[in-house]
C-alpha cells in the first residue's frame, strides 16, 4: 500500500467514529481530494482482495474499518465465553457489609472498611445485586442500600435468614473451606449455585 | 541515567494530571542530584560538604517550609555531628553514621533507573493507538459473574476481622483516667526511685490509657512529686521520684 | 491470509485492550494452539511485509493491534484520537516502586521515595494503573497496592517479569543509556550488588 493508505488506515483504525472524506484530507494537507480517494479505494481494495477479517465501509457519515459481518458471531460467542469475571475483594467485603447491615448507607460502609466505597457501590448498583432501599435521616437524607432478590439468586439463597449469623460465621466457614483445594476456578459456565466450591480465597481477581 | 528533573518532562496539564510544583521529587532526589554533580562517591559522601549545599539549594528554591526536606536537613546535620565524635581504632561496633542514608539513595538509585525504563516504554505505547472503537459489537455484555456463598463468608470474615468490634461507628467516649493513672505512677515509684515511661504504660495501652499516664506524669511533676528528664533526643524519659514532693 | 488468520484479525480489530492467547483459544475451539501462534504469526508479518498503517503486537498480557508510531502526530494534530497524558516524574516513581515491591502500602513507597505519596496514589488509581489488592498486617490494616493489567498495557510490557530484575538493573541501563541522550554521568559505581535489600530484592515478580 502507499504510504497514503496506511496513514488513513491507523487513522480509521485509531478513531472513535466514522470520519468523512474531507476530514481525512486534514491528515495530509498535501494530497489531493483525488489522492485521499485513491488511496481510499487502495485500503478497500487490498481489504477484500487480499482477504482480511476486516473490510473499508462508508456509511454513517463517514468512513470506517468494520469486522466482517461473517466473524461477528463467533466473536460475540467468545466474549460470553470468557472466563467470568470475579468481584475484587473489596467490592465483596462491602457487599458483605451491605447484606449483614442492610439498610445501610456509604458513609457507614466506608467507616467499616476504612476507606471510601462510591465507585464499587457504582459498580455493585449496576451489577443489580444491591439497590437503594431506603434513605436515612439526617444531614441530606443519605440513600440506604440494601441486597436486591439477584443477590440472593447469585449467592443461590432463599432468603437472607439463610445467611450464617456471625456467631455462626466460623463453623460455616469451616465447612466450606474444607473442599477447597483448587483456586483456579475456570468455569466454563457462571454456575453461581455450586455455592461452597472453589473459595478462591482472596485470590479474587480484577473487576471487570 | 536522564535528568531526575520533572520540569523536562511535565507534559501537558491534564485533569488527573499530578504537578509537581518543586524541582526535584524530593529530598532523595536532591541529594542524588547533588552528589552527581559534584562526581562525589556515593559510599564517601564528605557530609559536611553535602550537608551545606544541601542547605543552599533548599534555600535557593525556597524549599524552606517543606517538611520532608526539613526532615532530610536535620538528618545530615546529625550525621555530620556524629562522624565529629571522636573514635578509636579499636572501635569494633562503630558503624558509619552515612550508612543508612548510602542505602537510601542507592535504593533511590535504583528507582531512578526502573523509572528511566518506564519513561521510554510508555511513551512508546504512547505514541501508538488502539482500536477505539468497535462499531459491528454493541456494548458488549457485562461478563458474568462467578460468585460463590464461600467467598462472601471470607469476605464477612474478613470485614470482622479488620473491624475488632462490628460496632464501631457507634464509638463511646471514653474518658481519661488521670486519677487512676497517678495512682499506677505512685505505686511504681513507690517501689523503685527511677523508672521509665514503659513502666508506667503498658505496651498495647489504648490511646485513651496514653493520655492519661501522660496528664498525670505532668500534673505530679507540677505538684514536684517527681522530676522528668530526657538526657537525649528520642532517647527513653526517665521518671525520678522527688523527695522534696514527698516530704511537702 | 488463511481464515484462522482474518478471524483473529477479526476479534483483534473489535478489541480495545489486548487479548490473551487463552481467550483468543475460544474464538476457535478446533484450532490447536499451536495454529493459533501460526495465525498469529502470519498475521503479524502480513502487516508488516505488506506495509499497513497498524502492526501486530504481544504486549500487556496478550496481543493487540496498534497504530505505527509514524503516523500519530498526523492522527493527533487531525483530531482524530488522543493520546494519554503523561506520568509525571513523581507518579512514574511510585509505580516503578509499586512494580517491583507489590503487594505494597503507602508508608512504605513513602519511605523509599522520602516524600508523601497519598495524591499520587489517588491519581494511579483513578487512571487504572493500580489497585488495592490485599490489606497488610499491623496497626489499621494498611492497604496494599499492585500494578493492574492496564499498566503492563501502558507501559508495553508483556508481563512483570519483563522488567529487569534488581541485579540487572545497571546493565540494563547501561545497555539502553547508550542509545539514549545520557546527560548525566552515572554515578562512580551503581553497584545494585552492595544494596541487598534496594528496591525489588524480594523478587521482582508477583504478577496480578
Amino acid at each position: 500500500m502507499n504510504s497514503l493508505a496506511k496513514l488513513l488506515e491507523a487513522a480509521l483504525f485509531a478513531s472513535p467514529r466514522p470520519i468523512p472524506a474531507e476530514e481525512l484530507a486534514v491528515l495530509d494537507e498535501d494530497s489531493s481530494k483525488a489522492a485521499i480517494a485513491a488511496a481510499l479505494e487502495e485500503l478497500r481494495e487490498h481489504y477484500d482482495v487480499d482477504g482480511h477479517g476486516v473490510e473499508l465501509v462508508e456509511q454513517g457519515g463517514g468512513w470506517q474499518i468494520l469486522t466482517r459481518p461473517e466473524y461477528t458471531e463467533a466473536i460475540e460467542r467468545a466474549q460470553m465465553a470468557v472466563r467470568p469475571s470475579r468481584l475484587s475483594a473489596a467490592a465483596l467485603e462491602s457487599l458483605a457489609i451491605i447484606a449483614y447491615r442492610q439498610p445501610i448507607g456509604r458513609a457507614e460502609i466506608a467507616e467499616i472498611r476504612g476507606v471510601d466505597v462510591g465507585a464499587i457501590l457504582k459498580s455493585l448498583l449496576e451489577r443489580g445485586l444491591i439497590e437503594v432501599t431506603a434513605r436515612g435521616e439526617g444531614l441530606g437524607r443519605p440513600l440506604l442500600y440494601g441486597t436486591t432478590p439477584l443477590f440472593l439468586e447469585m449467592f443461590a439463597l432463599r432468603h437472607l435468614e439463610e445467611l450464617p449469623r456471625v456467631d455462626e460465621l466460623a463453623i460455616a466457614l469451616r465447612r466450606s473451606g474444607s473442599d477447597t483445594e483448587s483456586d483456579a476456578p475456570a468455569l466454563p459456565e457462571p454456575a453461581p449455585k455450586a455455592a461452597p466450591d472453589a473459595v478462591g480465597a482472596s485470590a479474587v481477581a480484577v473487576p471487570a | 541515567m536522564t535528568s531526575p528533573r520533572p520540569d523536562t518532562r511535565a507534559g501537558e496539564p491534564q485533569a488527573t494530571f499530578v504537578v509537581e510544583l518543586a524541582a526535584f521529587n524530593g529530598p532523595l532526589d536532591l541529594l542524588l542530584s547533588l552528589i552527581r554533580d559534584e562526581k562525589l562517591d556515593i559510599y564517601d559522601i564528605p557530609i559536611a560538604r553535602i550537608c551545606e549545599q544541601f542547605l543552599a539549594r533548599m534555600h535557593e528554591l525556597a524549599l524552606n517550609d517543606a517538611a520532608e526536606y526539613l526532615e532530610m536537613a536535620a538528618r545530615l546535620l546529625r550525621i555530620k555531628a556524629l562522624m565529629l565524635l571522636p573514635r578509636h581504632e579499636s572501635d569494633e561496633g562503630w558503624e558509619d553514621p552515612r550508612a543508612e542514608l548510602v542505602r537510601r539513595l542507592l535504593e533511590y538509585q535504583q528507582m531512578r533507573e526502573v523509572v528511566d525504563l518506564l519513561e521510554r516504554r510508555g511513551e512508546d505505547r504512547r505514541n501508538r493507538f488502539a482500536r477505539a472503537w468497535s462499531p459491528t459489537l454493541m456494548a458488549p455484555p457485562q461478563a458474568p459473574l462467578a460468585l460463590s456463598l464461600a467467598e462472601l463468608l471470607v469476605a464477612v470474615d474478613r470485614v470482622l476481622r479488620a473491624v475488632k468490634k462490628p460496632g464501631m461507628h457507634d464509638v463511646v467516649p471514653r474518658a481519661l483516667d488521670v486519677d487512676g493513672a497517678i495512682a499506677i505512677v505512685k505505686a511504681v515509684l513507690a517501689l523503685r526511685a527511677t523508672a521509665r515511661w514503659r513502666d508506667v504504660v503498658r505496651a498495647d495501652a489504648e490511646p485513651w490509657e496514653v493520655l492519661s499516664a501522660l496528664l498525670a506524669l505532668l500534673e505530679l511533676a507540677k505538684r514536684s512529686e517527681l522530676k522528668l528528664a530526657q538526657p537525649r533526643p528520642f532517647s527513653d524519659v526517665e521518671i525520678r521520684r522527688e523527695l522534696a514532693g514527698e516530704a511537702a
